[in-house]
């Protein structure tokens, strides 16, 4: 049995030349987590809560007017603003995955995180959304991730129920895990294959070619905190 | 002074050096300090009345409080991240500008609680000297408390009433907290 | 067969039971909570893991290949079939969200008798009984008529059938993603030049430059998720043997697929056909075997509302492209020049010799015949003539996709009997005598031949993935149970059309019998072949005849109506289809009517101004969205809100814009809808839009 | 005049902040008892008999070798060892499991050992790395239907995680392990 | 007591009587005989009217329905009924928490700070500014947990040994929080008990029934020995000046709840001591509104309370007022000459924004204002107007913290996510309901607890003498210890 190898550094790229902003990921990512929907008020008023922000910005003045589109989620930041602040260790750096983590049941509800995440990728259940889903619609929730309740903070998880399953069929055929074995929902979904998924300590991976992209960049990199989350620029706005 | 009883002379507010004096008359007429004591509802210093120093450990208690405090803190500070280590934020386990925050305010509680406690702990705990009260004291009045036997009486008498005291034979010890 | 039965069992055994554990709470309250396990397990089950089913999405007519997760017997998750010629693994949100179209609460729940059309009440209604009145109906022969949806499927292959065995009326088909992309004037125009009725498949891949004539594919256009996977490759470099793909638009307004584009020119509605002829004269002048026409590139530009340099460069960088792609979208061909504009843009495909290659046009190899609304047309007046006694709906919804002008109500007021066989109570359930409601997608078998999203020939399988949650049939099985037919059921008939494809070979997989055949075809998720098929040598291409645009009139905008991630309007009660924010506007649960700043400025209009939208046809209300990248003399209005029926998610939010569409056709029978001109009155009125987008600072008026 | 007795030492004051102390211990202490008690189940189960006649746990639970769940027997599996023992006919217990193998019911059993929502749990690494099933379960061989361990509350996990190899102990502490 | 200094009794007919009558207007040379003095607060406790039970009936039922009514429903429903937001995820809860904490200040100020300081004119209100502070931070301390997502497991933040291994997080600021204000809650909640317990004497003496009972409870066997008032006058020492830098600290770890956030606008070293300006701004302007009050409510409190108390905290608020506005151009000056893009949208906003009236608002109540009045000696001494001013003063405080705090969270690094948060009423209704429990507690209190040390009075008044200097009688301070 492969025991306690190197478990690996997750790391996503996302690939701005070939995002087309068709919010598939944003679709996906909801229907893997149980992100419930709130409605149209609470969505108008910001309480949305989808996990990927498709951040939408015009550049120019009509007719040279151009979108540009950027996913944000949770960067899954090396040095987190989120996770030192919270009192009761809800949010957490999980050291076994690399990634950083909330913990559902173990969150009180200060959102101080949420006011320290530089990148807004953590929402909030401001009601019982998801336990107000209407039976049987509620069938269709995903029983590999916690259904939130109300007065918890939640965000992109890097579909950790994704990761140990993997690593668990891995480990149970004895072997370490293939590239591109284990796929996040949005990374699954997206039809562009603008997201790429995988252990960046791996050089042959997917992930780590993709890094060594000169277009490669990450959000607010002047904050260090060190992001997971790597975005390669878009090639109509890149000189090179 | 199995035999003694306790007497209580008393002066009005503006009467402070009558009371003062009356004191020393009681210490001439050979009544040891130890069985005079003063009540007022203002606080005079001993010095004031010519009295001996008084003592208290509620320094001490505080000090102790204050270390016991302290200790707590450091146990929370680096002692429960090594129970179950968490990381967070790219931070050590034990950070010293952070333990500094929660070191400070767990010393000052401990301080602050424990001299609370030591006031409590010797209000309540049992005091020699003579006893006696007199609701007239929280109106501001003086009362020179003092045991002595029944052969002083007349003369004892005879030097407070000279310095204006109202005197009150065998003062009798209220019972003022459960 | 015994096989589905064996899988049909096993779903019924697995039960629901089950599924009541996973919502109770996490305190001790749920610390005891029964499980039901199954009464006979089958071997291959493996508790607390999930199963893998491979079936066909049915959200829009592109064929999808699907694999859903289930657990426990419930669906959970939608996935891609990675090895689908179509999607490759990949899914849009439409898809995606198919499980809250299966698990919806609003669905019909079992056979039903309406005493009185429009209203709610519903009287149950035996299985019994409304196969009774199923076997009346068809026994009418001509007099009973079927309006079925977009979908190439076994269901319209059985009612095909049906036509020619007992006499029923040939099958009218009809979807609202047909009617923007307008379907019959593409084919049209294919049939025209290349002589054969085929959808064209554009190799968007290969190319290295895309000239877009309003074809919004990434978006819904034909088979958005298989373009997008091609626009994927186009976009990438592959060292020195590929270089970066270049994309121009042209289109009124700068929709997702504008949004990506690298030059975006805002021409008018209806110009497009002119603008590749004036493109045709240019790259001619290039040296680019194309007959030249009188049209006048300067004049052309012009009608276009864009500048003449504008377009020489779009024409040199063509002349210089290796692998140039031309896209007529349905926004080209939506006018009643439809078919001259489909004609010329499809015609620059051919001098560079790509046809059929990497990077080129070729026709998909499935017969297409394409719905279009001159049948729809005339269905209406054979039930305004009275001539339909019997109307049974499946898989379309016309009382919100056609458009008012075309008074379908008004003719369906005529027919003695409506038999709706819709799962979900929507506008035209509404009006039905009769609900015998399908099983939803996931419930039920069927295949479907994929039309536009690959060159490949394929055939995408659909099964059950769970059992049927209520008191519902097929619909083949419903129309099988007349008898008419020699199937048993419906798995029967499938298979029995499965037949010649098991015969001709050379796809995914071989079998030798139909058994065999039967359980890979599930298995894979469909049969395709390896092999894309050659379109037929081109007809000789002469230019067609130049149709200015329409002008437009004092007051009057042009209005641009698209469809959204909602589809045909049928995706609106799903709740995170509603609030999957559209990506140019970020508008959640709502309509909105799109402006050019400029143009609300000279109005005295402001975000979230309720305006009322007036066309000779009909009038529809919306709140003013203020979107920077539109034609200042067009507005623009997505499709898929403004529902009266269709359950809690989607009654009564926006407006329909199919209320101002005239019906007007074009000479492929499409209905012109890029004709609509429009007045915009303010109402007066604010009505707040739910927008994902910042509303302060750089977006919002303070 | 008889001099009233200061309000704490009033009878009723004693006697009512004693039945005060006593509903509230009361309450908590049968809360958490009643909360530890095993369930009632459809059938009464004899652990204790099955287990002692060899039969392997594995052999009704057979979800715990390779995957997150341990699982319950179909009915059918039941049945197949039933219908050829004598007892089947004449037990009452039996006869309900008759019944509802000819009723083709699943036998609506109350799983014991549940985690909650939030707490993710697989049984394949545990019984990997030869963790007996009485290490959680108890000693099936004492009880008839399951009851319910003391206390399995995250501590108790943790107990035992902190008892594995140190190398181990980033990966067993780690709050994704089971949380997510 | 200096032996040469002889007190000139207050009986005597002093040939410098109009000077000594200028003097009178000073509490501490207008002594009354201690009986007078006691009978005077006992008075004020014991005699209500029927309108008095009315207010307190209303504020009651306020408190009930506006505070523990809404905050029970927000439990049950969620904290949605708010009108927090994505980015805005802290609104009117934490500036309430903000305020509340911050008026708490007053009391140590008053009472710690002079007393140390030997500031005379504090001893007849410093009972009034310490209820103050230990109800402010009752109010205050309800806030943290009000805007808690799940209140019901509040008790993770306490440090206690549990089976799941886990202890809190003390790197954290909201643990911080929670210990400061712990500490500041008990320990000024004992730094009001302990100079109470003669005057809880006096009134156990004279009392009878139910009060009695109390009384004689509370006051702990209090005599007035020597040894008592030794111990007494060590504790308040040690109490006096630990409770100084615990007072500092509490809203230094306030502020650092914004300061330690990467939070543009937030991340500021200066917080820390703008913090604590404002604080004791906003408590010292609060302690002159109740004095007003009280004064003017409460029996007999015109001889204590005087109109040169209410002069000289007017003079405090001048300064405090002004070094409020230093920190706030610090803070500005600082931002903007270092040119952090993020920082200067921010403070950009804050004026210019949809909410630009709050700023300015803030600016008039907290410098404007203040700065036109109280400079002058008559306009100091008129308590309406003085009411008037403080009462601004808090109102712009509010505002600061609301400028601060959602007003800045909207306009963050990301501007997809800008966000505009208006209060809802149910937010409202609750802050408005923690200011009735404020106000029910002090009304509540005033019938109970002494409101004016007199001791502590009469000891000052005994220390203040008359002195012949020259041709003239001037006041002389001497020392009691």
């Amino acid at each position: 049995m492969a025991e306690e190898t190197n478990q690996g550094v997750w790391g996503l790229v996302i690939d701005l030349n070939l995002c087309t902003g068709c919010n598939a990921c944003v679709t996906a990512c909801a229907m893997e987590n149980n992100i419930p929907w709130v409605g149209e008020e609470d969505a108008g008023y910001g309480r949305s809560m989808s996990w990927i922000n498709m951040q939408r910005y015009w550049e120019g003045e009509y007719p040279e007017v151009s979108p540009s589109y950027q996913p944000v989620m949770c960067q899954q930041c090396g040095r987190a603003p989120c996770e030192p602040v919270c009192p009761v260790f809800a949010t957490v750096h999980s050291e076994s995955e690399q990634i950083n983590l909330q913990v559902y049941n173990r969150c009180i509800g200060t959102r101080y995180c949420a006011n320290n995440c530089p990148y807004m990728a953590r929402k909030f259940n401001w009601f019982d959304y998801a336990y107000n889903i209407p039976e049987p619609m509620n069938y269709y929730l995903n029983p590999s991730v916690t259904v939130r309740r109300r007065g918890v903070m939640e965000k992109c998880t890097f579909c950790v129920q994704r990761i140990h399953d993997g690593q668990e069929n891995a480990r149970a055929q004895g072997r370490a895990v293939i590239d591109g074995e284990i796929m996040t929902a949005c990374q699954q979904a997206c039809p562009a294959d603008a997201i790429i998924f995988g252990d960046m300590t791996d050089p042959e991976s997917q992930v780590s070619q993709a890094l060594r992209s000169q277009r490669k960049y990450v959000l607010l990199e002047e904050l260090g905190t060190q992001p997971k989350v790597t975005y390669l620029k878009g090639e109509g706005y890149y000189g090179g | 002074m199995a035999t003694s009883v306790v007497h209580m002379a008393l002066f009005k507010e503006e009467q402070l050096d009558e009371a003062a004096e009356a004191i020393q008359v009681l210490r001439n007429l050979g009544i040891s300090d130890k069985d005079i004591s003063v009540i007022s509802g203002t606080p005079f210093s001993e010095k004031m009345l010519g009295r001996p120093m008084a003592w208290t450990s509620i320094p001490l208690i505080g000090g102790a409080g204050a270390v016991v405090g302290f200790l707590v803190s450091v146990f929370l500070n680096f002692g429960t991240p090594l129970l179950y280590p968490i990381q967070v934020g790219g931070m050590g386990l034990q950070t010293i500008p952070t333990s500094i925050v929660l070191t400070f305010e767990l010393t000052m509680l401990g301080l602050l609680i424990s001299t609370f406690i030591g006031v409590l702990v010797e209000t309540i705990s049992p005091s020699y000297g003579p006893r006696g009260y007199d609701a007239r004291v929280t109106d501001g009045q003086i009362a020179v408390l003092f045991s002595s036997g029944a052969e002083l009486d007349a003369s004892l008498h005879d030097a407070l009433s000279h310095l204006g005291a109202e005197i009150v034979h065998g003062a009798e010890d209220k019972k003022l907290w459960p | 067969m015994s096989d589905s039965i064996s899988r049909r069992r096993f779903l019924q055994l697995t039960g629901l039971g089950a599924a009541a554990a996973v919502m109770t709470g996490c305190g001790p309250a749920s610390r005891y909570v029964v499980r039901r396990p199954y009464t006979d397990m089958p071997e291959y089950a493996r508790l607390g893991e999930s199963t893998y089913y491979a079936t066909t999405c049915t959200e829009c007519p592109a064929g999808c290949g699907m694999i859903m997760r289930t657990f426990e017997g419930r669906a959970i998750k939608a996935e891609g079939n990675p090895a689908h010629p179509v999607n490759s693994g990949k899914l849009c949100s439409r898809g995606l969200t198919a499980v809250q179209g299966l698990y919806n609460p609003d669905r019909i729940k079992g056979p039903a008798r309406r005493a009185k059309r429009g209203e709610e009440s519903l009287a149950p209604l035996s299985w019994d009984e409304a196969l009774g009145e199923v076997k009346t109906a068809l026994s009418a022969g001509v007099k009973t008529a079927f309006l079925l949806g977009l979908a190439p499927d076994h269901l319209y292959d059985l009612v095909s059938e049906l036509a020619e065995t007992a006499g029923t009326a040939k099958p009218v088909r009809y979807g609202a993603l047909g009617m923007f992309e307008a379907r019959a004037t593409l084919v049209e125009a294919a049939r025209q030049l290349f002589g054969e009725a085929r959808f064209p498949f554009f190799d968007v891949a290969g190319a290295d430059l895309v000239i877009s004539f309003g074809a919004n594919f990434l978006e819904t256009w034909l088979s958005p998720v298989a373009y997008t996977r091609g626009y994927s490759q186009f976009r990438r470099s592959f060292g020195a043997d590929k270089a970066r793909g270049y994309f121009i638009s042209f289109e009124a307004r700068r929709s997702l697929t504008s949004g990506v584009a690298d030059e975006w020119h805002p021409v008018v509605p209806g110009s497009e056909g002119l603008l590749a002829l004036a493109l045709a004269n240019l790259l001619a002048e290039r040296g680019w075997n194309l007959p030249v026409s009188s049209v006048d590139p300067a004049a052309a530009a012009e009608a276009a509302g864009i500048s003449l340099e504008a377009l020489t460069a779009v024409a040199d960088r063509a002349a210089k492209a290796a692998r140039p792609l031309f896209i007529p979208g349905g926004q080209a061909l939506a006018h009643s020049a439809g078919l001259e504009a489909a004609r010329s843009i499809l015609a620059l495909n051919l001098p560079k010799g790509t046809l059929g290659q990497s990077g080129g046009m070729s026709l998909s190899p499935a017969a297409a015949d394409a719905a279009s609304m001159k049948d729809v047309q005339a269905l209406v007046d054979r039930m305004n003539a009275g001539q339909v006694e019997t109307l049974f709906v499946h898989g379309v919804n016309p009382l919100f996709e056609l458009p008012a002008g075309l008074n379908f109500a008004g003719a369906l007021g005529k027919v003695k009997r409506v038999i709706s066989f819709a799962t979900y109570p929507d506008e035209t359930a509404l009006q039905a005598d009769l609900l015998l409601p399908d099983h939803s997608a996931l419930e039920s078998w069927g295949y479907q031949r994929t039309l536009a999203g690959t060159a490949a020939s394929a055939i995408a399988a659909r099964q059950p993935v769970v059992v049927p949650l209520y008191d519902t049939r097929s619909s083949v099985d419903v129309l099988l149970s007349a008898g008419l037919l020699p199937y048993a059921d419906e798995v029967e008939f499938i298979q029995s059309r499965l037949l010649p494809v098991l015969s001709a070979g050379g796809g995914n997989f071989d079998a030798a019998e139909i058994e065999t055949f039967w359980a890979r075809f599930l298995q894979y998720g469909g049969w395709w072949s390896a092999q894309g098929a050659q379109p037929a040598a081109q007809a000789a291409a002469e230019a067609a005849q130049p149709v200015q645009p329409q002008s437009l009139g004092e007051g009057k905008f042009r209005l641009v109506v698209y469809p959204t991630q909602l589809g045909d309007g049928s995706g609106a009660n799903r709740p995170w289809l509603q609030e999957t924010p559209n990506t140019s506007t970020t508008v959640m649960w709502n309509s909105w009517v799109e402006i050019n700043p400029k143009t609300a400025e000279e109005l005295g209009l402001h975000n979230d101004d309720v305006v009322l939208i007036k066309s000779d046809a009909g009038e529809v209300e919306a709140s003013v969205y203020l979107f920077p990248a539109i034609r200042p003399d067009t507005l623009a209005i997505p499709f898929g809100q403004g529902h009266t029926a269709l359950g809690r998610y989607a009654e009564g939010r926006g407006c329909n814009p199919a209320e101002v569409l005239a019906p007007v056709l074009n000479a492929a029978g499409d209905l012109a809808l890029g004709d609509t001109l429009v007045s915009i009155t303010p109402t007066g009125r604010r009505r707040p839009l739910s927008r994902y987008e910042s509303k302060v600072g750089v977006y919002g008026e303070h | 005049m008889k001099k009233p007795l200061p309000w704490w030492q009033r009878p009723w004051v004693r006697v009512t902040a004693g039945l005060l102390v006593f509903i509230v211990l009361g309450g908590a202490v049968g809360g958490i008892y009643l909360s530890q008690q095993p369930p009632e189940q459809p059938i009464q189960f004899p652990h204790n008999f099955h287990v002692g006649s060899g039969i392997p746990c594995l052999y009704c639970h057979p979800g715990a070798q390779w995957g997150p769940v341990a699982g319950l027997p179909t009915s059918d599996k039941c049945w197949g060892c039933h219908q050829q023992v004598a007892k089947t006919n004449t037990s009452p217990e039996l006869q309900k499991l008759a019944a509802y193998v000819k009723n083709n019911e699943s036998i609506p059993w109350v799983p014991v050992f549940i985690q909650p929502d939030h707490v993710h749990f697989n049984h394949r690494p545990h019984v990997a790395a030869g963790v007996t099933c009485e290490t959680c379960h108890g000693d099936m061989t004492k009880m008839t239907v399951a009851e319910p361990i003391r206390g399995q509350n995250m501590g108790w996990c943790l107990d035992c995680h902190s008892k594995q190899e140190k190398e181990k102990w980033t990966r067993l502490s780690d709050c994704a392990t089971c949380h997510y | 007591m200096a032996a040469e200094v002889k007190p000139i009794p207050n009986a005597i007919p002093s040939p410098h009587a109009a000077e000594e009558e200028d003097l009178r207007e000073h509490l501490m040379f207008d002594p009354r005989p201690r009986e007078e003095m006691n009978r005077m607060v006992m008075d004020s406790m014991t005699h209500t009217t029927p309108r008095y039970w009315i207010v307190v009936g209303i504020l009651a039922v306020l408190t009930a329905v506006l505070l523990y009514g809404v905050w029970g429903y927000m439990i049950f429903t969620g904290i949605g009924i708010s009108g927090e937001r994505r980015p805005n995820y802290w609104g009117i809860f934490i500036v309430s928490l903000v305020f509340w904490i911050g008026i708490s200040h007053a009391g140590t100020f008053v009472s710690a700070i002079l007393r140390v300081f030997k500031a005379e004119f504090r001893r007849p209100f410093t009972r009034a500014a310490e209820l103050m502070t230990t109800f402010g931070l009752a109010a205050g301390a309800l806030w943290p947990l009000i805007h808690l997502g799940r209140v019901w497991v509040f008790y993770w933040m306490i440090p206690y040994p549990n089976a799941r291994w886990l202890w809190p997080n003390f790197r954290s600021p909201l643990v911080w929080d929670f210990m400061a204000i712990t500490t500041y809650l008990l320990s000024s909640t004992i730094y009001l008990y302990l100079p109470l317990l003669p005057d809880l004497a006096m009134a156990r003496d004279r009392t009878k029934g139910w009060r009695h009972v109390v009384y004689k409870f509370l006051a702990l066997g209090w005599r007035g020995t020597e040894a008592e008032w030794f111990r007494l006058r060590k504790a308040i020492n040690i109490f006096a000046i630990a409770i100084i830098p615990v007072m500092f600290s509490v809203h230094t770890i306030v502020s650092w709840d914004f300061a330690v956030a990467q939070t543009g606008g937030w991340n500021s070293t200066i917080f820390g001591p703008y913090f604590i300006i404002g604080a004791i701004l906003s408590g010292v302007s609060a302690v002159v509104t109740i004095l007003i009050i009280l004064r003017a409510t409460l029996k007999n409190m015109d001889y204590f309370i005087r109109l040169e108390h209410i002069d000289a905290l007017g003079k405090l608020l001048l300064v405090f007022s002004m070094a409020w506005a230093y920190f706030f151009f610090n803070d500005y000056m600082v931002s903007w000459y270092g040119g952090s893009e993020v920082v200067r949208t921010i403070l950009t906003f804050h004026a210019s924004g949809p909410s630009a009236w709050i700023w300015y608002v803030m600016l008039l109540c907290n410098v404007a204002i203040p700065w036109l009045t109280l400079w002058s000696k008559k306009l100091r001494r008129t308590p309406w107007l003085m009411l008037i001013v403080t009462l601004g003063i808090n109102v712009g405080m509010y505002f600061e913290r609301y400028t601060i705090i959602p007003i800045t969270l909207g306009h963050q690094r990301m501007p997809f996510d800008w966000g505009e948060y208006t209060p809802r009423l149910p937010e409202i209704s609750l802050a408005l309901g923690s200011l009735c429990l404020f106000m029910l507690l002090y009304m509540l209190a005033s019938r109970f607890i002494p409101m004016v040390p007199v001791w502590e009075v009469r000891e000052g008044q005994e220390a203040h003498q008359l002195r012949k200097v020259g041709k003239t009688v001037v006041p002389s301070v001497s020392e009691l210890e």
